[in-house]
């Protein structure tokens, strides 16, 4: 090797242009490579996590589960339930009964809090497919006669909608500020992560209060987007931190610097390598930090600071559940519908967030999967 | 990193060691002195703010306040009567303006000192000092002199003296007091039996102040410092828990006092009184059953309800257009299913009102209308104004504030739909803290605002005084000079009838500018054990627990829970004397 | 290690001016004062009243008068003669506006335990018990007894605290009356609350420690362990469990601040005098020196947890300690 | 001889060690390279090795602008790169590219190989959507790469695999400079073997002046003309491939070729080998002489104090000027020979 491969100075005649011609492609062959490669689809790295994902059975089910629950909480208004504020004081606290024995009612009233557009198209709609039909109390109904399932349905509309805000907001804040300190490092970084230490150590109850009463006192309808930002304020802490974190631990990688010695400015780096590869981990956190939001909301509830009614939320069909329980008089549908469906919902994304964990987490890749 | 033996031994025992730690020092930490089953345990509501009975603003205070002083004079438990209490008995002048009480010989304070008549001077004198800012100074205002006292400069020494003997609040005697008024006012025994005007020991309290002149503020009312005079001495307080009263053996008529300790519960969740009350840890309470439950309770023999001083209504903010024309604040009373409202929603035996002041007190007839035909008068009201009909202006969205509670928000959901359903009103429902609440309220910063008025005396001037021009309590920016004239006449008027009269004229006035939209009369809503005997029935639900005692031999005792062993003694055990 | 302390001092110091300076100011910016009431004041006696609590000052004025041991009105902060606030420098937190007979300290002092109390109790139950469930099902994992125990831990932080708590109420005080429905004077009042706030706790200490452990099982000391031929059980409970607990170690501090959150909610259920009740209605009284005396004792007592956890994290784990902070 | 490209003056670098929270300034620094002078020309290629830790990737990366030197310049065609901004530095990156020694870490494990060769075109938009990818496929043909790699993502390609690509990226736009910043250490030697041989063709094809960084003479002996020696920062020799080789003057020159293995046993079984003595001295506490005087073995046979007190610098040792070394011991060699 040592003696061919060793050239003298005379081998390198060729100028560099006509090398290069050398190696120029005709369109006919160009095409065909392109053909080629078209045969051969490399393992999309996010691809080969949905496989994986979809091996884990319960994390697979979960997303199935929610998929399914998101759709039917946005299409709410065009499925055929009697309305969730109709308050029908003549038939309080009907115990559930079962479809079989009352299948539905012709009594539909369109009796809503004020929807939004989207949603009165739905109704419309609903109202063309099916009349004045709507379903039995399945789940029962409440002490002021509505229909839980059809509470239960529009307050999972509240949670998610609260809880998936909550984390959008939570995600920018975190992310951007995670990123920022991670990749600037040095005293901005000291300071940044200074500063979350001390709101983490911040009794956030007054925020949450002072936020709610200030703000929520002008705009009432605007109650439940006051939620998302007052929730995100709290919990992008983690998710600074967790993605400063990773941005740090990013910030040395040689692709990094290749992008850099390629001629790529700060941003462009940033957008195209750094956040496609801190976000399964913001993934994974996010399905993670979902569930503590929508907890967070019925502990708000529980405050009387939750959503203003006659809208509902899951935390406070759980809360009025909870409150109805007396030795005296239980009824118990009231309590374990709202707490199933709430349970059923954090489970499901918690086993996802695991599952999520296990598949996008770069720590659990270095390992075959159990 | 070389670990020494010892410090790799302690790194394996290190959780364990802390968790045992916490959880010793969790049991260890404290330890609260567990109490005897008091004779008797009701729920007190929410915690009370002070035991100083000049600052007992709610009704929690006011029953403490009830049972550890004694007024100069006291209801009757079941009426409007004046009984004597601490004093044996009062004379009047002819021109009713002069009072003259008689304390009584035998009476003694908890710590062994004389009741006195210098005590209930100086403890008016104490209530009407800026520096006590006590909320109910302004309740004297009709005693000569006292407004000047009140509002005057902060003093000390002999020009406090001086100022104060332009006060016509006098012992006249070491056991006669007299009072002089500036005008005649035929409630005024009322006013001085509400427990704000119970005295307080202002010689001890000055003691403690010499002693402990940074503290003494707050020492002052903790058992070992309290002085009273009433049926009952403060044993124990133990914040956001509970009170435990004694009998006082001082007390002069300590015989008949029924109830050797009594606690009342801090404690204002409905849910978990009611549990309490259920397990046999409760003998009464009361306040506001949820709605659910109301059905259930029904049932049982301990459920009462009684009327009660109190409307529930709805402010219109009357500066904001179009609801400064009277057509439509009386359309929007109209439209109010009442009997709805009542008989679905609240289900306890609230009475519709249409008026402010509830339960017939001014002997009205109760309006018995039905609902359709007063919105088709509401109609007629709208249409006149040019709210219906041809070319009919549109009604701006209203929003309706309410404090975040579940039954204000059900009554205002409510009110909602009936005004949706028969004016095609848009509201806005604006659940507000309550503080917010108060300050929207307080700032005309709404256009509906849920409102109650509970009474503090029998009497009717009581509710109709609040939509006073300028009064604090108004906060509905209504206003007519007609109407503050006839209570102001209705104040000092001495002949009842006629003050009836002028009452009802006011209320006439009031009913035909309906600032207010009254909605339902108020019942009290007491659990209660049955074996409970002298509880006061009387309309404002002023309750002295001096009366209180078990049919005999229903003691209730050895209930589970809050048993314990060692201080058996303790509660009734009657503070030493200094 | 010196050097650690200090920082975490000034970390604390800075925290806990701007807790007080950001509470202050939001507290002050929320509609309503503490004297509102139904019953409107009549304006002498409101006036007078906010003049004998310096009210009517400028929001800075207040702060300052409130943080500083200097007197900046011509009486101290309270009203008259020797009656005067010191000022939280001074450690004096000043007397209530709700609770007129009692200082500040004074509440923190009687409620503060209790809640203390609570917390300690469902710490000490729930992460013993947490640890050996979460081993457990690490141990056994892929089996029945796995996924049964997956989903009870699961349960345990998907259901809101109050749920929690009714439940437990209806089952074991009322359904089968084992334990009293309110109150804290004995050991058999702690039980239910003390499970209300610990089962959060236990199940999240459970899935750490299962996931610590069969992480930990896959490492290479552990399977040299076995391969020298120690048990199974014995290579779970030597090794692998021991280097699994770090997290959960580490999770202690949050958790602490977890379980004084939630105590708000239990207290309010079980009828507490614990120091979790004042933290909301302090601020729904605008009570607001209780308020910032809560503020205050809370920050300092998160911070404390959590810079506890940290020492004993490292105390634990020999690499915490040893390595420098770059 | 060919005209100079990329002129390096007395590029010195120190970092700052042990700034903590509470110390605004350094506790200490390390000396990595000191007045480092290197040319080079087009179409050549030099070799810099060095033990690790001798501060030539740091060279590498100051070359590229990674590293800002703390003092010295680097001059492109007379045009002073060092004081550039990062805007600044790109049309200069269309003359000098790098390829880095971490192959899996240079490549995003998110970019499948085209995108990863697109890159450049589209950082410097350079060229059309389908000169582009004709461009890409060209490369990937340059460097032995299928178009069954057109779709791949990392994780699915070896090691020697993902380095062509990271080469065929740094070819992208066509440069006349590539760094090659320890390119084949990381791969296990029949892999080294076949990039080494397409970096020697690609060299001659592509016209490239190359700085090879290696730690072992032997990985740059095929590729470069000539080769400097680096030690504790600074460059001790520089001399023509055969030369060096054949006549290394520097004692550490010398230790560093002895511990080349040759394959043939006779010539190794006669080898004399040198073997180092002692510790290098620590980078923070350099010695005002020789850095190298500690293990020096010659160093006994020459004035002692004047290797440990005086510093030697970088000088001629012969005629042409092309054999530089720095030593005390060499200078008195180099004019007896």
């Amino acid at each position: 090797m040592t003696g061919s491969a060793l050239d003298l100075p005379g081998g390198r005649r060729t100028p560099a242009t006509a090398a290069r011609s050398r190696w120029k492609l005709t369109e006919r062959e160009f095409e065909l490579r392109q053909s080629a490669a078209a045969t051969v689809s490399g393992e999309n790295p996010w691809r080969a996590r949905l496989v994986q994902l979809r091996r884990r059975r319960t994390a697979w089910w979960s997303l199935w589960l929610l998929g399914l629950s998101s759709l039917v909480c946005l299409f709410a208004p065009l499925l055929p339930l009697p309305s969730p504020a109709l308050i029908e004081l003549r038939a309080p606290l009907l115990a559930p009964i079962a479809p079989w024995r009352v299948f539905g009612t012709f009594d539909f009233q369109p009796e809503y809090w004020p929807l939004g557009w989207l949603d009165r198209q739905l109704l419309e709609l609903r109202q063309f497919l099916f009349g004045t039909w709507q379903s039995g109390p399945w789940l029962g109904t409440d002490s002021k006669g509505r229909d839980l399932l059809a509470r239960i349905v529009f307050g999972g509309r509240t949670s998610l909608a609260v809880a998936l805000a909550g984390a959008a907001t939570s995600l920018v804040i975190g992310v951007s500020y995670g990123v920022i300190a991670g990749w600037f490092g040095g005293r901005i970084d000291r300071w940044m992560m200074r500063a979350v230490d001390v709101l983490q150590s911040l009794p956030f109850v007054f925020l949450v209060i002072f936020l709610l009463t200030v703000l929520g006192a002008r705009s009432s309808s605007a109650r439940e987007s006051i939620f998302f930002v007052v929730i995100g304020a709290v919990w992008w802490l983690s998710m600074a931190r967790v993605v400063r974190g990773t941005v740090r631990g990013m910030r040395s990688a040689a692709f990094l610097e290749c992008a850099q010695v390629l001629g790529a400015s700060q941003a462009s780096s940033l957008v195209r390598h750094l956040v496609p590869n801190v976000l399964p981990i913001v993934i994974v956190y996010l399905t993670l930090t979902i569930p503590s939001v929508m907890l967070f909301e019925s502990f708000l509830s529980f405050l009387g600071l939750g959503v203003s009614p006659p809208r509902v939320s899951w935390g406070l069909l759980a809360l009025e559940g909870a409150q109805a329980i007396n030795p005296l008089a239980i009824p118990w549908w009231l309590v374990l519908f709202p707490a199933l469906v709430m349970g059923l919902t954090l489970l499901a994304l918690t086993m996802l967030g695991d599952g999520l964990r296990d598949v996008l987490d770069p720590r659990s890749q270095a390992r075959p999967a159990p | 990193m070389a670990a020494s033996i010892p410090a790799r031994f302690g790194r394996r025992l290190a959780p364990s060691v802390a968790l045992l730690g916490v959880a010793t020092v969790g049991l260890l930490v404290v330890n609260l002195p567990r109490l005897e089953r008091a004779d008797f345990v009701f729920v007190n509501g929410a915690e009370v703010t002070s035991l100083d009975p000049q600052a007992a603003l709610g009704v929690p205070e006011q029953r403490i306040a009830r049972a550890l002083f004694e007024c100069l004079v006291e209801r009757a438990p079941d009426g409007l009567e004046i009984l004597p209490a601490a004093a044996q008995s009062h004379t009047q002048s002819a021109d009713k303006l002069e009072y003259r009480f008689q304390l009584r010989e035998q009476a003694r304070w908890s710590n062994g000192e004389p009741v006195l008549a210098s005590d209930f001077e100086a403890s008016f004198r104490r209530m009407l000092d800026p520096a006590t800012q006590s909320p109910f100074a302004a309740q004297l205002d009709v005693v000569v002199g006292a407004k000047a006292y009140r509002t005057g400069p902060a003093l000390a020494g002999e020009a406090a003296d001086q100022a104060w003997s332009k006060v016509e609040i006098r012992a006249s005697g070491p056991l006669e007091l007299t009072m002089r008024l500036e005008y005649p006012r035929v409630d005024f025994l009322h006013l001085l039996a509400c427990p704000q005007m119970a005295p307080v020991h202002v010689a001890s309290l000055k003691r403690l102040q010499q002693d402990e002149p940074s503290k003494w503020r707050r020492l002052w009312n903790r058992p070992e410092h309290l002085v009273t005079n009433g049926a009952f001495v403060l044993v124990e307080r133990r914040l956001n828990e509970r009170l435990r009263l004694a009998r006082s053996s001082t007390y002069w008529d300590s015989a008949n006092v029924g109830m050797a300790s009594i606690d009342a519960l801090s404690l204002d969740s409905f849910g978990t009184a009611l549990n309490l009350y259920l397990t046999g840890e409760a003998d009464w309470l009361d306040g506001n059953v949820p709605p659910l439950l109301v059905p259930t309770l029904l049932e049982r023999k301990d459920y009462q309800r009684r009327p009660y001083l109190g409307t529930y209504f709805l402010r219109v903010n009357t500066t904001r257009p179009p609801w400064n024309d009277a057509r439509l604040r009386k359309a929007l009373s109209l439209t109010i299913d009442r009997r709805s409202i009542c008989n679905n929603l609240l289900r306890a035996g609230q009475r519709p009102t249409w008026s402010l002041v509830p339960w017939n007190m001014l002997g009205e007839p109760m309006r018995e209308t039905d609902y359709g035909k007063d919105v088709v008068e509401a109609f007629g009201l709208l249409r006149e104004a040019g709210y219906r009909g041809e070319g009919a202006k549109r009604l701006p969205a209203l929003e309706i504030h309410f404090n975040s509670s579940e039954v204000h928000r059900d009554i205002a959901e409510a009110v909602a739909a009936d005004w949706k359903k028969t004016m095609q009103l848009d509201c806005v429902l604006v659940n507000q803290e309550w503080k917010v609440y108060l300050d929207s309220q307080k700032r005309l910063d709404y256009d509906i605002s849920r409102s109650s008025w509970i009474a503090d005396m029998p009497d009717a001037l009581n509710f109709l005084e609040i939509m006073v021009t300028g009064s604090e309590n108004n906060r509905t920016g209504w206003s007519d000079p007609e109407y503050d004239a006839k209570i102001e006449a209705a104040r000092r008027e001495l002949d009842l009838q006629a003050r009836k009269r002028l009452l009802t004229e006011a209320l006439d006035i009031l009913n035909a500018q309906t600032p207010v939209l009254p909605v339902y009369a108020y019942v009290t809503q007491d659990l209660m054990r049955p074996e409970l005997q002298g509880f006061s029935t009387n309309l404002i639900n002023d309750q002295n627990p001096k009366h209180w005692r078990w049919k005999s031999g229903a003691r209730p005792k050895g209930q589970r829970g809050l048993v314990g062993s060692s201080t058996a003694e303790k509660a009734t055990r009657p503070p030493k004397a200094p | 290690m010196i050097r650690a302390a200090l920082r975490h001092l000034a970390g604390l110091v800075i925290s806990v001016v701007i807790v007080l300076a950001v509470s202050f100011a939001l507290m002050h910016a929320v509609p309503g004062g503490p004297f509102d009431a139904e019953r409107g004041l009549h304006p002498e006696i409101e006036a007078n009243l906010a003049r004998a609590y310096h009210l009517d000052w400028p929001v800075w004025k207040q702060f300052l008068q409130y943080i500083g041991p200097f007197n900046l009105g011509p009486d101290g902060w309270l009203g008259t003669g020797a009656d005067r606030f010191g000022g939280v420098l001074a450690l004096d937190f000043g007397p209530s506006l709700r609770h007129r007979d009692y200082d500040v300290a004074d509440i923190l002092a009687a409620s503060l335990p209790v809640s203390f109390q609570l917390g300690a109790l469902a710490l000490a139950w729930s992460v013993p018990l947490g640890i050996l469930l979460g081993t457990l099902a690490a141990a056994r994992a892929g089996t029945w007894l796995d996924a049964l125990l997956r989903v009870l831990t699961t349960t345990g932080i998907v259901l809101p605290g109050f749920v929690i708590a009714s439940l437990s109420l209806l089952v074991f005080a009322f359904a089968w009356p084992l334990f009293p429905v309110a109150g804290w004077s004995s050991l058999r009042h702690m039980v239910l609350p003390a499970f209300a706030l610990g089962a959060p706790c236990a199940t999240y200490v459970a899935r750490l420690t299962r996931s610590g452990v069969l992480e930990n099982l896959q490492l290479d000391f552990v399977r040299t362990a076995k391969g020298k031929g120690l048990g199974r059980g014995a290579v779970i409970w030597r090794h692998a469990l021991r280097s699994a607990l770090l997290p959960v170690v580490a999770y202690l501090g949050p958790a602490s601040a977890a379980i004084l959150t939630g105590s708000l909610v239990v207290e309010k259920i079980f009828f507490l005098p614990g120091a979790g009740t004042h933290f909301v209605n302090s601020a729904l009284n605008r009570d607001y020196t209780l308020a910032l005396g809560v503020t205050l004792v809370y920050t300092v007592l998160v911070f404390c947890l959590n810079a506890l956890a940290d020492l004993l994290a490292s105390f634990l784990d020999p690499r915490v300690g040893g390595r420098q902070e770059s | 001889m060919t005209e100079v490209l990329l002129q390096v003056r007395a590029i010195g670098k120190r970092f700052d060690v042990g700034a903590g929270r509470f110390q605004a300034r350094a506790r200490a620094s390390i000396q990595a390279l000191s007045d480092v002078d290197l040319d080079l020309a087009s179409g050549q290629a030099l070799g810099l090795v060095g033990e690790s830790g001798s501060g030539k990737s740091t060279l590498a990366r100051i070359l590229v602008g990674l590293e800002q030197p703390s003092k010295g310049s680097v001059r492109l065609d007379g045009v002073e790169l060092t004081t550039l901004s990062r805007a600044a530095w790109r049309p200069f990156r269309k003359r000098i590219q790098m390829v880095f020694q971490d192959c899996a870490g240079s490549l995003d494990p998110r970019q499948s190989v085209r995108s990863a060769l697109l890159e450049p075109y589209r950082i410097h938009g350079l060229y059309s959507a389908r000169e582009r990818d004709m461009r890409c496929m060209e490369l990937l043909e340059a460097v032995g790469l299928g178009a069954e790699h057109w779709n791949r993502f990392p994780h699915e390609l070896s090691g020697g695999q993902r380095q062509r690509v990271a080469i065929a990226r740094a070819l992208a736009l066509e440069p006349q400079i590539l760094i090659l910043d320890e390119p084949v250490s990381a791969l296990d030697s029949s892999m080294r073997a076949q990039i080494l041989n397409l970096l020697i063709e690609l060299k001659r094809r592509f016209h490239l002046a190359c700085l090879f960084v290696a730690h072992d003479l032997f990985a740059v002996q095929a590729l470069c003309e000539h080769i400097a020696v680096m030690y504790m920062g600074r460059i001790v020799e520089v001399a023509p491939t055969g030369a060096l080789f054949a006549n290394p003057l520097h004692p550490y020159t010398q230790a560093l070729l002895s511990a080349v293995p040759f394959a043939d046993p006779q010539v190794e079984q006669q080898r004399r080998r040198i073997v180092l003595q002692g510790e290098p001295p620590s980078p923070m506490d350099l010695p005002p002489g020789c850095a190298f005087a500690a293990r020096c073995p010659t160093k006994h046979s020459i004035d002692a104090r004047l290797c440990e007190g005086d510093r030697p610098l970088l000088k001629g040792c012969d005629e042409t000027g092309l054999r530089q070394a720095a030593c005390h011991a060499v200078v008195t060699q180099g004019s007896q020979s």
